[in-house]
């Protein structure tokens, strides 16, 4: 889960990784008075804010109210900022650039980092950018920032604040459960100090139950996603108009990839998931229908999750929701005889093959 | 040794009195595998079904000499169990378990190297080879006897393609899923390497995914080392780009991991790639 | 360096692992009110304590007087007692033994338990003894308690206790770097609770650069040791009349060895290590001198440290302290002939071996 | 290739410009040692004694293709510096300096027994092999070419017998000091192992000292193993048991420990055990 820059500067605070003096507002009367040239940022999750226009300068506290205002409830690029960070602003000498990320080749942490910062890392050439893989049985150790900081030219004193840092970047990393802790710009200010102008901080959701102090809604999700979160679905809105139901990750991606090629375009990913339970059918069928579908297509290999299940599941759902929007099901493996009974005794159409299904309802939501 | 395992592999089952333990291990045994001890803490002594021993760590379970395991039990108690299978030296750790913490995850996946353990999974079906054994939650039914190897990073597409293969006539000689999870503890090119080694073996399936670069580090693989037929397909072609990795994602894995990237390169190492799961059988010669 | 039971309890007290209630006193008049029954036990680093008379018991405040005063001052096998522990009584219903071990030949902690505690662990006989190797590089796993657990069969209540206290000592084991955490007894209270009724910790004195919040004067040193400590030599005070300094542990020791092979027994151990510095020896010999030798054996195998550097600190000692008594010295290795050269020189004999300075200070040694 | 090293040895000096580290990396290059870099943090770019490139890390010193390092930094930072040449994958660790806390030694240990990689001392005089290389402290002109090995636990006391083999007229394979702390890289068994692969080696001298069970293991190893003469001399048998590991040292290492108890286990082994260091030439037939 992608971090808000604030949340993660309140991180590597915590971690002793130096962040410029600032605070958070949702409204512009919660700001406080101007004291010092002041950076205004959007909190959005997007790179480039700087070229969108969500990142604003006040060197008055005039600045600094037209700035939060004019910020706050705007659009960038589809996403509304909703919160500011007012951040004193840095005597920017130098812009580096640093990060851990986790590489899913290697299972290991990565270390990135390069005496440009301040632009896109992949915009840098590989010969200015140092990696170095962390073994994680054993962690971060001083020569690897030795290397780092060689590699990157760093005076003596900035270099000893630099691997200091990289301690504290990887304890992030590490109790934090990231997938990523990026730095882009580690500013080297006028009066010679290191601080982290960004914070870019992703966690692995999976870690959650070890850090239950934080209480986070993923910045990213929509209120359907949010509420199909906390049923325990894995669920993604589209801009499509197929509501989708499957079982398993790869099998549902695969009906949206089938669906697209056939020129159907999905509303949303919903993985069932292994089990074997009507509620569990009726409540996917409730957050399809709120994603306002002009038809729905099921599709599931049964095994875990049994066809008979799903049909009757799937009828108590079209009872109970009054569907009159046009189903397609397709069922196969355990119990499909007895599901496809079922369906058919409660005429709903459905076919023994994902491609017969995915033809299907391509054709009947052309209609709608 | 047929791929991994054969029919004198013993399995044991950590989490056997668990909902999803008891079930799959009670279908495992309904295909044939030996399943000879289970692992519940506090409930040594008695057995399951009135067959299997139950014990309470696998300490205890190591007088039934197993060769492999089947982890389930709730994420945050995934690390330690791996661990006390790596500790008494069983060869396979598979983990059924989803939603393990991936920081967990490439510890035991490193701890497993350093032993010279292999592990499957997590938040993968695991492995099944026709006729011999199956360790996982494959459905029993699905599978005929055959020379097709299959690898997924995917669970129920995997059904899917494996039950299109055996309609089709043909078999299987092993299925094996990596897991979907970002850290797991096969690579394609792991299994390549057995797949290629099994005599049975004539025909190879790879069911990949967008994300990371194991498809194209596989294809560059499959070039240089594998004669064998090789059939690929990939899902996620039609996702969004919406959730990724970040810059430094990009700079790891050096621009790759969408579905155009891994289909290209498949394609350049001669491996054809079905447009939907019902076409590998058919792209299968 | 061994710790006091009431030092140790401390560190373990802030690691989440239960010590009884209790305070340290160092006179009877810091004694507090008595509240509970309570146990008064003397802080010295002697197994068999409560055999030895070093344990009392208070059941009213005259009781509790009565055993501080009497406690305080007196000597136990030859230790005074400074210090005394006063501690609430347990409800003890059942004794275990635990402890986390450096095990020299496997280079890794050892984890060691029984279900019988109380009594020297030694004494138990090896099938009720658990024991179980703890790999460095990935610390303590809950599976290892589970199996010390089913091993002791504890039932799952206090089960669940160790297990937690085993996650707290191995913290302690490697956070505060010791070569030992054994706690004996580990009580079973009547209430069902775990508490650690004892606390033996062994600190590596080479880590103390990384404890340098804890200031300890170790307790098994003498006052000269002490003084040698502070200075940075190895020196250890012995019960013989033939003072001793050579370079090297091994040398140090051999030399030791062929001495009391001899029939001359050794005053002291010194070490000069490995320096070439005239200051250093002449310090070395104010050392001795103060343990009041018969007689004083140098013994040098010259390399890094070399004999003619060797030898002038022998001259100038003898100048400085006025030294009388008779000094036999083994010189041989680099800058050998200068060395004897300058003790000729000066009036002092030397060898070029090691067996005729030994024949040679036995001899002398005797006739003083 | 001689014990460990041999005339093509290229080592490199972690630490080169410390005091102990310039002092002996000169004394190792007038042996004949083939010292092909130093580490300097800072300092690279510079050359010691005018001929040695200095270069910042471990890794830009990988060009020199380094097979073996001395590390001679103060005892907080050895752990890193360990690492940095375990990562490096160089192939033998000398660790010189003295005070290391065990806990990072073991960590060490572990960490490069992973990796397939040798660690000697902390806290040792190195290894010798006269005529070909020398990597640690000892003093240049004790040895001579000779047929026996000997490894010590101790530093000066290793001169001092070695001395007294090459003034008996013979001389030295090669001489390897294990270290003088608690904990240690290498272990009698390890070293004896590479002495009786070693066809110049006819004889073996061992030095030993109380504490451990290193000596008895190696007696055991010997019996078993090694035809080759061993012979003997263990320090300590006059110190008072005053030091001890606390009771559960004496469990771990089932009460042995004592001079007494190496002593015996060697003579069961037909080792004969010298009284004297200057007895073990006498010994050697």
């Amino acid at each position: 889960m992608n971090l808000y820059e604030y949340m993660g500067k309140e991180i590597f605070r915590k971690n002793g990784i130096p962040v410029p003096d600032g605070y958070v507002i949702e409204s512009a009367s919660q700001l406080k008075p101007f004291k010092k040239p002041s950076v205004v940022k959007s909190q959005i999750l997007l790179g480039g804010r700087g070229k969108s226009g969500g990142i604003k300068f006040a060197k008055s506290d005039a600045d600094l109210k037209a700035a939060a205002s004019e910020l706050l409830g705007s659009k960038i690029r589809n996403l509304t900022v909703t919160k500011v960070l007012i951040e004193d602003m840095l005597n920017i000498k130098k812009e580096l650039y640093v990060s851990i990320a986790l590489s899913r080749s290697d299972r290991e942490p990565v270390l990135i980092a390069s005496n440009s910062g301040g632009v896109e890392i992949e915009s840098v050439p590989q010969n200015e950018i140092f990696t170095k893989k962390i073994d994680p049985l054993l962690g971060y150790s001083d020569f690897i920032g030795r290397e780092a900081s060689a590699f990157m030219k760093l005076d003596p004193e900035i270099g000893k604040q630099f691997r200091s840092l990289l301690v504290n970047l990887y304890n992030v990393f590490v109790n934090e459960d990231c997938e990523l802790v990026e730095i882009n710009p580690l500013v080297i200010t006028g009066e010679g100090n290191l601080i982290a102008a960004d914070a870019k901080v992703i966690m692995d959701s999976d870690s959650f139950f070890r850090h239950k102090d934080i209480v986070i809604t993923d910045p990213e999700k929509t209120p359907l996603e949010l509420e199909a979160q906390g049923k325990g679905y894995a669920f993604v809105e589209l801009d499509g108009k197929i509501g989708v139901i499957a079982n398993g990750a790869g099998l549902t991606m695969a009906t949206l990839d089938a669906l697209t090629l056939h020129n159907g375009k999905p509303r949303n990913f919903l993985d069932l998931g292994g089990t074997d339970n009507v509620d569990i059918v009726v409540e996917a069928f409730d957050l399809v229908l709120k994603a306002n579908p002009k038809a729905i297509l099921v599709n599931i290999f049964g095994g875990v999750t049994k066809c008979d299940t799903v049909a009757n599941g799937i009828v108590a759902a079209k009872n109970k929701f009054s569907i009159k929007k046009p189903m397609v099901v397709r069922l196969s493996g355990v119990h499909e005889e007895e599901g496809r009974q079922i369906l058919k005794d409660n005429g709903i159409e459905s076919y023994p093959t994902m491609m017969e299904a995915i033809e299907r309802v391509v054709k009947v939501s052309e209609v709608q | 040794m047929s791929v991994y395992v054969d029919e004198n592999t013993k399995v044991i089952v950590q989490g056997i009195t668990g909902h999803q333990g008891s079930f799959h291990a009670g279908e495992m045994i309904k295909f044939g595998t030996k399943v000879v001890a289970g692992i519940s803490p506090g409930k040594g002594g008695t057995k399951f079904q009135d067959k299997v021993p139950i014990v309470n760590s696998v300490a205890d379970a190591m007088s039934f000499s197993p060769n492999a395991t089947m982890i389930s039990v709730a994420a945050p108690f995934v690390k330690d169990a791996a661990y006390e299978a790596i500790d008494a030296g069983i060869g396979i750790v598979y983990i059924l378990t989803e939603h393990v913490p991936f920081h967990d995850t490439m510890e035991i996946v490193h701890q497993a190297r350093r032993k010279g353990i292999t592990v499957m999974g997590p938040n993968g079906p695991g492995i099944t080879v026709p006729g011999k054994c199956k360790i996982g939650i494959m459905p029993n039914q699905i599978f005929r006897d055959g020379d097709v190897a299959v690898a997924s990073r995917s669970g129920t597409l995997t059904y899917e393609i494996v039950e299109a293969i055996t309609r089709s006539g043909m078999g299987e000689s092993a299925v094996i899923g990596l897991g979907g999870d970002p850290v797991v503890g096969l690579t394609f090119i792991d299994v390549l390497k057995k797949f290629n080694d099994d005599p049975k073996t004539k025909k190879i399936v790879l069911v990949g995914e967008i994300g990371g670069n194991n498809e194209e580090l596989a294809a560059a693989y499959i070039k240089a080392n594998i004669k064998k037929q090789v059939v690929a397909y990939i899902t996620g072609r039609s996702a969004p780009p919406g959730k990724r990795m970040g810059h430094a994602g990009a700079i790891i894995e050096k621009g790759v991991g969408t579905a155009e990237s891994k289909i290209k390169a498949f394609n350049e190492a001669g491996v054809k790639v079905a447009d939907y799961p019902v076409d590998v059988p058919k792209l299968l010669r």
